[in-house]
């Protein structure tokens, strides 16, 4: 049945990568499409949504979960055309359940880790986070579940500290919410993704965790098998555009090396 | 029609073991206060489910322990006043009466209005149960059970709440159910003379068993029962036949006796009755006295003397074929020289005999 | 918030009321059944009717929202009978209509099972005495005296259908105009930068809309009480 | 102790306006059902807060709109016993029994004994109310207000549901609590005969107006108030002294009219007695009857005759400084030649007289 | 499910079991308080005491678990007072505790406030007249007779904190041996790829172990209804 499958995957992957490149020829037409996507995709996503409505007149309908719900629904057969997770090993679940055609998967994006503290505090050097923290507390996303808490983990490992800090350590069951931990002073740090520091007044960027200490931090899209296959393509495509990646950079996202 | 009943049950600490026939009409149960009387009605009811028996209504069977059969209470359509009103809190007044009507093809509103008049409650048909008096629930309840146009009512102790003026006014119509619907009608008292007028057969119940049960007219009339009965609720029934009405609000009966002057009787001549009176309403006169205020003096003849533990004697009286009770002391016994055989006068004071103490019997009977 | 509320506002209002009022409608009949079955009868399994009804409340939202998506999904062993007979459920409104009911259900029940436990068999019994059948005496006398415990499951289970998250994101996901109910837009906006102020605003609808609907219950309720009582 | 009550209150549909002062002992209520007579208890209790109104009971004052006092219920310590028992559904009897004694100090265990031996409970002690009879409920709560050690007793129908023997052991009770205890008791009953023995004051309430207040003896020996009262519940009261007890079971008493003979009265010589006699337990004779077996033939004089609506006349009598009345037909009235002056006899049969128809009074009234 | 359980797997149920009892018992006599506030009383300000009582209902309980955060958090103006005295309960079991309490409150609330408009003023007025003031009436009439709502809604509660996760986590975080419940490692399982199969264990336990106090609550509720009613 896998087997039958791929093929069928390979095949219409083809079909529809004619398909696109037409669609791109031609005049704009109604394409309407879902996306689900992280939910912490769904601001910048929105956007995005505006720039395709303008630029294809379809309209873009943003599903906004977190990304192991997302993934169990697109196994369970959501209406979705175009998955968007924070998860890497989701994604690869769904391609391992043959779910998404893999050749549409590419990396949209990618985010950085900071050490946030309560707004206006120094900087600080990472090798000082235990003592800054004293018996403090650090917040961050659930360290074995959450993808932001287990690079988070992964990046403490390697730069030495986690076994200081992890009895201090406070997970929250989202980025999103961790960052309120600090933001509310619950907190006295934090592990958060860049994209949430910048946004919020109460916490100021205290140092930035290296990229090169926990695995890249990307978001990866793709096409789902039972979705609108052709619209989904195009979609894709569209992420890949100047436009959607300045507004995507707008939101404090990295830029990741694109498929051509 | 008649009512057969035969229950075996037991409670924590209170064995019930009663059976009693009656073959028509009213039938009275009578006991002290825990003698089991609403459990029998209860049972009847179906809504205590006795260990063992049979009850049955008529040709109805309602239930059989032997043949595992138990009608359901809302298939027995019996009209039930229970001891405590029971009303329906969320329904109107009006919405009560009505109640039981639907389920036997609507509200006759020609009964609807007589049930109404006859309780005097008009004016609280729109009222909620909450808003009424204790005796005002107990009179709706009880239309309540007429309404529903029952094929047994069962009565426990529907008066007690009631005055005296609203009493005279219940107890004839139950009288008419009883002899125009042919209703048997089981009725619980713990008053003698609200129920000789109505009850064919009376059954006194004793810590749960049958003392006594039998015809009204042989019960009220033995000396015997006196104990269970209460003394001051003893006396005996006389079966009369209307003679005529006098100008003066009075009317003339005939007695196997001779005639008596009662108050006025609600019937036509030739109308049979029964006649309750009370042993202490009546005063026994060696010679025939005169120049009394007492209009009846009947000529009897003395059957037995049966002491009491007061200081009292029950007298048991042959007048014409009738049996009368007088309850005198024993000083008077002995003084008068009373002893069985002897012929006397009883003295019955017209007034004493109240219209709550005459029934009409239908004619058929 | 004193201005209008925006189109985006007005469709997650929208769809938590409609959700929610169907949610609650749908569940209420067989919340009384059940409730009248805990409350008076014994038969076997009871116990285990009495554990399902209190689940939802006892697992974590999401475990509830997992277990419907995988039975009532579009490839879930009834889901997939809905799908067939044209009544699906899975990322519909009608789905989040269903999580909430589930979710809702076991407030609903106990708030009318502890009212059907209180009305006087007494009056149940005069009523049988009186010609009533089993069903006639639900119907003209428990039902009217459990009238305030149904007010009470239903404004509950319409509160927490208006308040639930967890297993509807699960289940139906968050699809606007379809499941974005009140609660996971207010999630949605949460789990962006700078989206407080929106969510903020969401849940000051949600806050007065409900309170609106408990406040009505409540007036409700005392004129009920009123017409017992006096 | 002295009771003095005052009342308005509106209801949707009925109005009382009622007020009363009756210098001490116990306080009888009379009316028809829905009179309004368990309002006033329940204003008296203050479970209804009247609209105005003002309630003392000897120096207290539980409640008076002018001033708005209106002490709490709590604190007013009134032994209620209700029309509808009310009984505490989670206690035992027992709790039941003891539940207002904890707020007073206590269960005294002899008084316990005493009440629960009068009430023949003690059988239920340990039972839950919902596995007691109607009778039984009442019979606790009758207990429960007893040993609450209330300042006021409140008795709404107590003895409605109960047998006649069981009421003739809950009497005497009453009585010694109002003499030994000095106990005020307001008394709602239906029945004239069950209240005429204890009462002190008769309020006979219609509508929610007082129609007759008074001194007992006045009140049931006035023609007028007969039709309030009932026919059969008419009667007088006479004061007598205990002279002495005879061999056979009887005792002689001495009235201002002469001397009587009656079934056993439990008091010793110079007891004073206040004896009901009922209307229609009286005969008149113009000659002095003999060979009668009524022992007791009292001479009397004629004071008024009154007509009711019936085929009656009542008699009032002057027996030496007692009034007495007598119920008769007109046709007797006019037969025998009745006319106020006239001199004739009464004749009371002495088992007319029972034990619930004389009240010893305390030595020092 | 059928060999031991796993140390973590003992700690999370240790904890939910701690939190659900105090966010129960400690919440009882607020609980019957408000009830019968609630039910008896009229006050100023009654519509907005029973609105925040059902607050938690309505909100999603991440919105609750923020409200919290804000309030009772170390920064917070009642968390910091409480910190001052030694009392924290931020990143507390405590705080857990406070968190479930919250989210059942309305639940129990309910129950409770059902249960005590149903018992009959008359046997209060009774127990007045014989010399009981109204906290004794209270203490000896009202409240033996709402022992059946006051189980419920106890049993309500209970198995509300056992499954209560969106607050909780929101407020307390999820520090295993502190704040990690069943629900919160339940969660965290389900968002890793392959962690179902060890959710389902935790999931089987949080449900024995609720069915359990379940069926002791009905057996409890069965010998007080036998108490009274025979
Ligand atoms: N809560 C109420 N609202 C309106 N009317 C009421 C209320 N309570 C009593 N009534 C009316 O007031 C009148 C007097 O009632 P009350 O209970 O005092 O009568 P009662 O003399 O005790 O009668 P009964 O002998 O039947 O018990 C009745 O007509 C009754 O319907
Ligand atoms: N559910 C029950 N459980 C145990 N005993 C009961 C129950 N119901 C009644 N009894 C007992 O059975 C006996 C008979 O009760 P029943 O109600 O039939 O008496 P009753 O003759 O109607 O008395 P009353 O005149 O006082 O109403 C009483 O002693 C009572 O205590
Ligand atoms: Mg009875
Ligand atoms: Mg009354």
């Amino acid at each position: 049945r896998g087997a039958r499958k791929l093929m069928l995957m390979r095949l219409t992957n083809s079909i529809c990568a004619t398909l696109t490149a037409i669609s791109f020829v031609l005049p704009a037409s109604a394409q309407d499409i879902t996306v689900f996507a992280a939910a912490s995709l769904g601001g910048a996503l929105e956007a995005v949504g505006d720039a395709w409505e303008a630029e294809t007149g379809g309209s873009l309908t943003v599903v906004a979960a977190g990304s192991s719900a997302i993934a169990l629904q697109v196994q369970q057969g959501a209406p979705a055309d175009v998955v968007i997770l924070a998860s890497t090993d989701w994604m690869d679940t769904l391609a391992a359940s043959g779910d998404i055609l893999t050749d549409s998967r590419f990396d949209v994006m990618a985010n950085a880790l900071v050490l946030i503290g309560p707004a206006g505090a120094p900087p600080i050097a990472l090798g000082a986070i235990p003592e800054t923290l004293g018996d403090g507390r650090l917040a961050m996303a659930l360290v074995d579940a959450v993808p932001a808490g287990i690079y988070g983990r992964t990046a403490l490992e390697n730069l030495g500290l986690w076994d200081a800090v992890a009895p201090q350590v406070v997970q929250a069951d989202n980025v999103r919410a961790a960052l309120a931990f600090v933001a509310t002073g619950a907190a006295d740090l934090g592990l958060v993704y860049a994209t949430d520091a910048q946004a919020e007044p109460r916490v100021s960027v205290l140092a930035s965790i290296p990229g090169d200490s926990h695995p890249p931090i990307t978001y990866p899209a793709a096409a789902v098998t039972h979705g609108h296959i052709p619209d989904a393509l195009a979609f894709l495509r569209f992420l890949t555009t100047q436009d959607a990646q300045a507004i995507f950079a707008d939101s404090g996202f990295l830029a990741v090396e694109l498929p051509r | 029609m008649s009512l057969s009943v035969a229950l075996r049950h037991s409670f924590a600490d209170f064995k019930l073991d009663v059976a009693f026939d009656s073959p028509l009409g009213v039938t009275a149960l009578f006991g002290r206060s825990g003698a089991g009387k609403t459990s029998v009605i209860n049972a009847v009811s179906g809504l205590l489910r006795p260990d063992a028996g049979r009850v049955v209504v008529g040709e109805t069977v309602l239930f059989d322990s032997e043949n595992g059969l138990d009608l359901p209470v809302h298939r027995r359509r019996v009209g039930y006043v229970f001891q405590d009103a029971r009303l329906f809190p969320h329904l109107s007044v009006r919405g009560n009466l009505g109640y039981g009507a639907r389920f036997a093809g609507g509200v006759d509103p020609v009964k609807f209005a007589r049930v109404v008049e006859m309780l005097g409650i008009g004016a609280l048909l729109d009222r909620r149960p909450a808003a009424l008096s204790g005796g005002e629930k107990q009179r709706v309840a009880i239309g309540r059970a007429l309404l529903a146009r029952p094929r047994l009512l069962l009565l426990d102790e529907p008066l007690a709440a009631l005055d005296d003026a609203r009493k005279a006014e219940v107890v004839p119509f139950l009288e008419r159910l009883r002899d125009e619907a042919d209703l048997p009608i089981l009725y619980v008292s713990h008053s003698v003379g609200e129920v000789a007028r109505l009850a064919n057969t009376v059954v006194v119940i004793e810590a749960g068993r049958v003392v006594r049960a039998g015809p009204t007219v042989e019960v009220l009339a033995d000396p015997a029962a006196v104990p269970s009965l209460g003394l001051r609720e003893a006396g005996a029934l006389l079966n009369a036949t209307v003679i005529g009405h006098h100008a003066d609000g009075l009317s003339e009966v005939a007695t196997s006796g001779g005639p008596l002057i009662l108050p006025h009787v609600d019937a036509p001549p030739g109308t049979r009755l029964r006649i309750r009176i009370a042993a202490q309403d009546v005063i026994l006169s060696i010679a025939r006295p005169v120049g009394l205020s007492a209009l009846n003096i009947v000529p009897v003849q003395i059957v037995s003397l049966r002491d009491g533990n007061g200081p009292g004697v029950m007298v048991q009286l042959r007048a014409g074929d009738d049996l009368l009770l007088a309850r005198v002391t024993r000083r008077s016994a002995t003084d008068l020289g009373l002893v069985p055989g002897l012929d006397c006068h009883a003295i019955v004071k017209t007034v004493a005999v109240s219209g709550a103490d005459v029934m009409t019997l239908p004619a058929n009977r | 918030m004193i201005d209008a509320l925006t189109p985006a506002e007005w469709q997650a209002l929208n769809l938590s009321l409609r959700v929610s009022f169907w949610a609650t409608l749908c569940s209420l009949p067989i919340g009384v059944f059940t409730a009248y079955a805990l409350a008076r009868w014994t038969f076997p399994g009871k116990a285990i009717v009495n554990g399902l009804v209190h689940l939802p409340l006892v697992l974590p939202p999401v475990v509830t929202g997992y277990m419907l998506l995988i039975t009532f999904g579009p490839r879930g062993p009834i889901g997939s009978v809905l799908e067939a007979i044209g009544l699906p459920v899975a990322f519909r409104w009608s789905g989040a209509a269903l999580a909430a009911a589930i979710m809702a259900f076991p407030l609903m029940v106990r708030a009318i099972r502890l009212s059907i436990e209180a009305v006087d068999p007494k009056l149940e019994q005069a009523a049988a005495t009186l010609g009533a059948s089993r069903a006639w005496v639900f119907a003209t006398v428990t039902l009217p005296l459990v009238m305030p415990g149904i007010l009470a499951g239903t404004i509950l289970a319409f509160a927490k259908a208006m308040g639930e998250f967890g297993a509807t994101i699960t289940f139906v996901s968050n699809i606007p105009g379809q499941t974005q109910t009140l609660p996971t837009a207010i999630y949605a906006f949460l789990q962006i930068p700078g989206g407080e102020g929106a969510a903020l605003r969401l849940v000051v609808i949600a806050v007065v809309v409900s309170m609106g609907a408990l406040l009505v219950s409540e007036w409700v309720a005392r004129r009920l009480a009123a017409r017992v009582g006096s």
